[in-house]
């Protein structure tokens, strides 16, 4: 099935992209889930989800972003999110997403501002 | 359940320039839904990014019956209307009717952000997104199933 | 009307994986139609190329129905079906279903481009597009109206 | 209707381009004749049409692109297609389109064949 969200990760030192293709349902969430902890787990501080190729993240998919920001969070970790579509962005907002994980327009300005920050 | 109401389980008026659509309850058929409400918001000329909210509440309507409805005849049933106001403006209307068992929507608590991090419950936010996107929403509900009709304007 | 059979109007297995959708008799709904068609040709990773084969073959059964069919509801009534055949090839079927006065499909002839070209008539490609694009296609017609069954294997 | 095709034009010499952008219908087909004709009585020689843009032409649309080609055929003048998709391009060859106008994969290789003839 090609709605599936596929995710791709590069390191950047302690910094980890990651990058998502596709509606984000449970299954998108819980695969961006699975990359995110295994960034963490071979010692990423920082992570920076760019989601610029995906147009829909349903509140399923969200509310795992949310208990992956809670586990960045108690690692006292960072985590960004760039590239969203003002749907997205929104919908960020509505659920309180915005008010504990950065939100920057593209990845450059993520990227740079994590790193500030690690 | 709290609405006891005779089951109107047809379109509320079927007019003939409506479109319905009915699909499986099965994962990923909402996806398949929001390609009809995309091409009718293009029809309409609306922008890529109304489209989209129309999309995700769409989403969220589709996944609350799959999820919790319990639909008797395993369906959705999607109506589609397009219509403009006096005034001259556009809009989309979508239904969504399932054939499930129902619910209170007045007794459903508004989700808070903070009861969301703090807690071990991080859903409910469907009904609120929904309400956010649309520019109107109406849900009615009952032992028939669950309709909601929401619009939005070009 | 040569073909009489009795009518079949509900879609011809009307199984729970099905999805039915119902478009007005109206001007540009094919387009509307073929955003499904592409929907679910996507859902079973069908190429571009022949997602674009089956949305013209749908087009021209649309408008087959809009032109000629003179339908009693004014609604054209379509159903996606997929599939897997037991050698692991998968499929879309689309039913598309009209209450209208019917043809003799066999007594259709097929147009050439030598005819096209001379003649006053450029028209009668519909049919001969639908059969040349499709895997499979059956018509069955009669006083009930017509119905168009086509397959494309992925 | 966003669906409606758009229709443009431009004249280099004695050839004019038309570009299509959307689905060809009874109506596209017809908004291409009328910018088609326009060139031809302003004394354009060779129309490039460049489909690039349009994934369906119907039926209907078809038979209108004919009269054009007949039109363009009864003046002596030229008629190349360019940019068709794989689709267009079988609908085109079963209907013998491309018998009696040639079809090119690109705008500049219309271009050079047409201009070298007229
Ligand atoms: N179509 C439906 N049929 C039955 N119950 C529903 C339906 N839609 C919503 N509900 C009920 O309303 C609650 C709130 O829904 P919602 O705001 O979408 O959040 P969530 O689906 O994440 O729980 C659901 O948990 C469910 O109990
Ligand atoms: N759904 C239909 N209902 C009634 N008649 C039809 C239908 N589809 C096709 N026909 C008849 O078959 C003929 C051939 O159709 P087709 O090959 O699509 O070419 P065209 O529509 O260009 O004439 C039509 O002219 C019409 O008489």
């Amino acid at each position: 099935m090609s709605d599936a969200c596929k995710v791709s990760a590069q390191r950047r030192g302690d910094v980890a992209v990651l990058w998502t293709d596709g509606y984000i349902n449970n299954q998108g969430g819980e695969e961006i889930a699975r990359e995110a902890y295994k960034q963490l787990d071979s010692g990423a501080r920082a992570l920076v989800m760019n989601l610029e190729k995906t147009r829909i993240v349903n509140s399923i998919g969200i509310s795992i972003l949310i208990e992956v920001l809670e586990r960045v969070m108690d690692r006292k970790g960072l985590l960004a999110f760039c590239g969203l579509t003002p749907t997205i962005d929104k919908t960020f907002r509505i659920m309180g997403l915005a008010q504990y994980a950065s939100i920057y327009p593209t990845e450059e300005e993520a990227l740079q501002a994590v790193s500030a920050r690690v | 359940m709290a609405h006891r109401k005779t089951a109107p389980l047809t379109p509320r008026h079927a007019g003939s320039r409506d479109i319905s659509l009915t699909i499986p309850v099965a994962p990923e058929m909402e996806i398949v839904a929001t390609a009809q409400a995309a091409a009718l918001g293009e029809y309409l000329g609306m922008s890529r990014d109304k489209i989209d909210e129309v999309r995700l509440a769409l989403v969220e309507a589709c996944i609350n019956a799959f999820e919790h409805a319990q639909t008797r005849d395993e369906r959705l049933h999607l109506t589609f209307r397009m219509g403009r106001e006096d005034e001259g403006a556009d809009w989309l209307e979508i239904e969504v009717l399932d054939q499930g068992k129902g619910f209170d929507h007045l007794r459903i608590e508004p989700p808070t952000p903070e009861q969301t991090f703090q807690g071990k419950r991080k859903r409910g936010w469907g009904l609120q997104i929904i309400r956010s996107l649309m520019d109107s929403v109406q849900i009615s509900s009952g032992d028939w199933g669950t309709r909601i009709v929401m619009r939005k304007y070009k």
